[in-house]
Parts: structure tokens; C-alpha cells; sequence
């Protein structure tokens, strides 16, 4: 199955649900449409942040999200993917990042979903600083974060087979 | 002998640093991304600072992952930063 | 954790963008949406579909959706779900039913729409006929689907440990 | 002695009955679900049709499910339908 991938990285505010009918429009195969925004929260560890700033490798990122997208594609039975990551310096109640997964069932658009967001959350090639009470700390990478994008990494999903 | 090759920094590394990226005349004998870090961390105390703790440095030739054992081979471009968080 | 939950069962579309903003809206503890929209196919089994009709018990659907919407709740740690369902005559390219959970984080959003998706797609109080080549036909419950459902019938995720 | 029991009917259940309701007198024999369905089977074709295969029928009492050996009690409205299918 062909499917339809879009991978943006981009300062720009994002509308996931435009984005989802960009794959859906016109068409009758899909029958499940997950999406998954990230916003940035106002607190973390119960600290509050007063914001969030996102750092990138322009040109290595993209290609790095859209070999995982490419993945997700050929496990799952996949009429569209979209992933859009923001970067810069980003407001609690802003979004983040989202992810769209388009498929006939619920169980493709779901599983493809979420192996996207894990890796996303987890090993995207952004690196993130926060600011907290004026200071601004580099956030590192986290053991349990690692653990759910591992779930990933052996055997094929049933869905796939 | 000795070649010119981009090399960008990000994150804190980038930060400890103080430059996003530069051209930097490798010579002949930095042979694998090891052998640059320990020829960049030469070059001042801000590069010691940024590579004191080499095991927490990643890098990227080409903006492909490589590990320090790579050989630089036909580089233009390497790029050192910490692990990825994600977003 | 209060989860503001919203259930409703109408005949007229919905609009999943604005029911996921009704629930984020001036909020900052939100950090993952997770949308599902399923939509009408416009084949079955490789037979073209006219269209789908659903028929529902009024009053006892609602019930038994608002049961396992509150349920998701006491499982997971949700900030709010919203389900709608429509009944009636939809044709292919048109959106049946939405869910919508929003968390703090990403696996407790993620999870509680996959269990409420599995209850809304197999056991939720509707009964679906389909038209195809002029004949019109009831739906029966697929084995699949309610293997799906039973995936949630023994212990509990971890997310509500 | 008998009652008036409001009774619903959904799908196809409804389709072969050609009612969505209708108020029927229930004798006082007639105690459970499992009786009120041979009652009503009794009343002519089209609810022999419905009823035919008593295993897919499912039931619901005051708008809550209910086995057919549950006791029809104070129940003011029974539903009869075939299995939900999920939308």
C-alpha cells in the first residue's frame, strides 16, 4: 500500500485537524483516524515552567523522522502518516508536536500512532531546554521514556503479519 | 597535510562552545570521531568543558549517527551534541 | 483527579478539533490529546457500501457509553474524554463516532481511547445495517473485534498503578 | 390477573414485528424474560419470526441488560434486540 507521509519540522503553530483531512479528503478506505498532539505543560516534577525551547539539526531531523515514518508504514497497513515537530521557544498550552495515522482499521492507525510517539517523545533528534524560576536547564534523556520506545524494537506487531 | 572540516555543535555542547559551527583544519593524523574530539578538546578550555565527559557526546557525519570509532573517511560535515531527548 | 466527561449520541456531525479544545481550552496540565474518529467505509469486504444505518436505544445508550467513560476514568488518569456517536443514515466519507482523552501524559491518554475505542467499535448499544447493492442487511458482532474488547477484562494497565 | 408492560423492539427484532413498541397485558404467569418471550412468540407469525432463534435475542430491562431467567418484577419497559454491533 502506498501511503501518503508528510514530515514537517517547523516554528509555526500546527492544525492537526486540517492535516488529518488533507489524507482523508475525497477518499472512502479510511475508516480510523488517530491523532496525538504533545502541548507543552506548565509544570513539571510539580516546578512550574515558564517555557519550553526545542533544538533541532535542520536537515538531519526530518530525515530521521521520516525513516521512522517510513517504518511505521511498512509494518502497519497505512493509507497516510503525518508528523509535524515544532521548534524554538514554546509556551505552556502551546503544541508540540502531533502525529496522524490514517488506515481502513483501528488497530493499524492506533499501534502506528503510538510507535510514532514513542519514538518522538523519546529519541527525536531535538534536544530540549526549560525554564524554571528564571533558571534554564537542559532536559536529559529519560531511562523510562527509552523503556516504552523499546517495546518496539522486537518482532513484528500483529497487525503487520 | 591537513583538510578543512564543518563541524556543528548543538545543545549545551554547542553552549559550552560558545559557536554554533566552524571550520576546523583536521590534520592527517585525526583519523576516527575519537581522535577529533581529543584534537578539538586541545584546542581551549571551552572545548575541554564541552568534551569532558566524552560517553555522554553523540555525533553525526553527514547527519547520519556514526560512534567514535568511525573513521572520518570522506566527511564534510560532523556534528557533536548530547543525547536526543525528543520532543 | 476530577475528569470532565462529556457523552452524546446525535444524528448531526461533530467536529473532533473543537471537542479536544473544549477540554485543553486555559489549561496547562494537559500534555497529550488523543483523538479517534472512525469514519463510514465505502466497501466491505471488497463489496462496495451505499451507506450505513445505525439504530440505537435511546436513553440506554448513553447509560452504558457514560459507564465506560467512567470507568477509563477510574482506571486511567484522564483530565477529560468526550465521546460522541451518531445514529442514522451516513454514507462513505462520513465521520460515526469520536473519542477524544486528555492527560498529562502520553500512555494514560493513549490507553483509555483504545479501551473506550474497543467498547465503542464492538459492544456500545447499536445496531448497524448496511446498504449494499440495493440490499440492505444487519450487521453481526465480529468475534474479532470482541476478542479486541476482552484485551481490558483482566487486571488492570499499568498506567493505573 | 395481568399488567400492562411497555415493550421495545430494536433492528431486526423490530423489523420482523413491524413495531418499535407497543403496551402488552402480561399475565401473571408470565414471571421471567424466557416467559415473557414464549408469551409473546404465542401472539402470531411475525413474533414467532422475531423470537425464532431465542439464543441471539438479548434483552434489557428499565434500559439494563438482563438474562432471560432475570424476573420481570416492577419493570415498567422491556427491550428485545439482537446483539449490539458497535458503531
Amino acid at each position: 500500500m502506498a501511503t501518503i507521509s508528510t514530515v514537517r519540522i517547523q516554528s509555526e503553530p500546527f492544525d492537526v485537524a486540517a492535516e488529518a483531512v488533507k489524507i482523508t479528503r475525497g477518499r472512502t478506505d479510511a475508516g480510523a483516524v488517530v491523532t496525538f498532539t504533545g502541548i507543552c505543560r506548565g509544570d513539571e516534577n510539580g516546578e512550574p515552567i515558564a517555557a519550553l525551547t526545542l533544538e533541532h539539526y535542520p536537515g538531519m531531523a526530518e530525515t530521521e523522522i521520516e525513516s521512522h515514518v517510513a517504518e511505521a508504514a511498512a509494518r502497519w497497513p497505512l493509507i497516510g502518516v503525518t508528523v509535524i515537530h515544532r521548534y524554538g521557544r514554546l509556551v505552556p498550552g502551546e503544541d508540540i508536536m502531533m502525529v496522524v495515522t490514517v488506515s481502513s482499521h483501528r488497530a493499524a492507525a492506533f499501534e502506528a500512532a503510538d510507535f510514532l510517539m514513542d519514538y518522538l517523545k523519546t529519541r527525536a533528534p531535538f534536544w530540549k531546554q526549560v525554564e524554571k524560576a528564571g533558571a534554564t536547564t537542559w532536559v536529559e534523556a529519560k531511562a523510562e521514556d527509552d523503556a516504552a520506545a523499546e517495546r518496539w524494537t522486537t518482532g513484528k506487531p500483529e497487525a503487520a503479519e | 597535510m591537513s583538510r578543512t572540516l564543518k563541524v556543528r555543535y548543538f545543545a549545551w555542547v554547542r553552549e559550552r562552545i560558545g559557536k554554533t559551527d566552524e571550520d576546523v583544519d583536521v590534520p592527517d593524523s585525526v583519523v576516527t570521531v575519537a581522535d577529533l574530539v581529543t584534537f578539538l578538546t586541545a584546542r581551549g578550555e571551552e572545548y575541554a568543558y564541552a568534551f569532558e565527559n566524552p560517553k555522554v557526546i553523540r555525533a553525526a557525519i553527514d547527519r547520519k549517527h556514526v560512534k567514535p570509532q568511525t573513521a572520518l573517511g570522506q566527511a564534510t560535515e560532523i556534528a557533536f551534541f548530547p543525547p536526543m531527548t525528543g520532543g
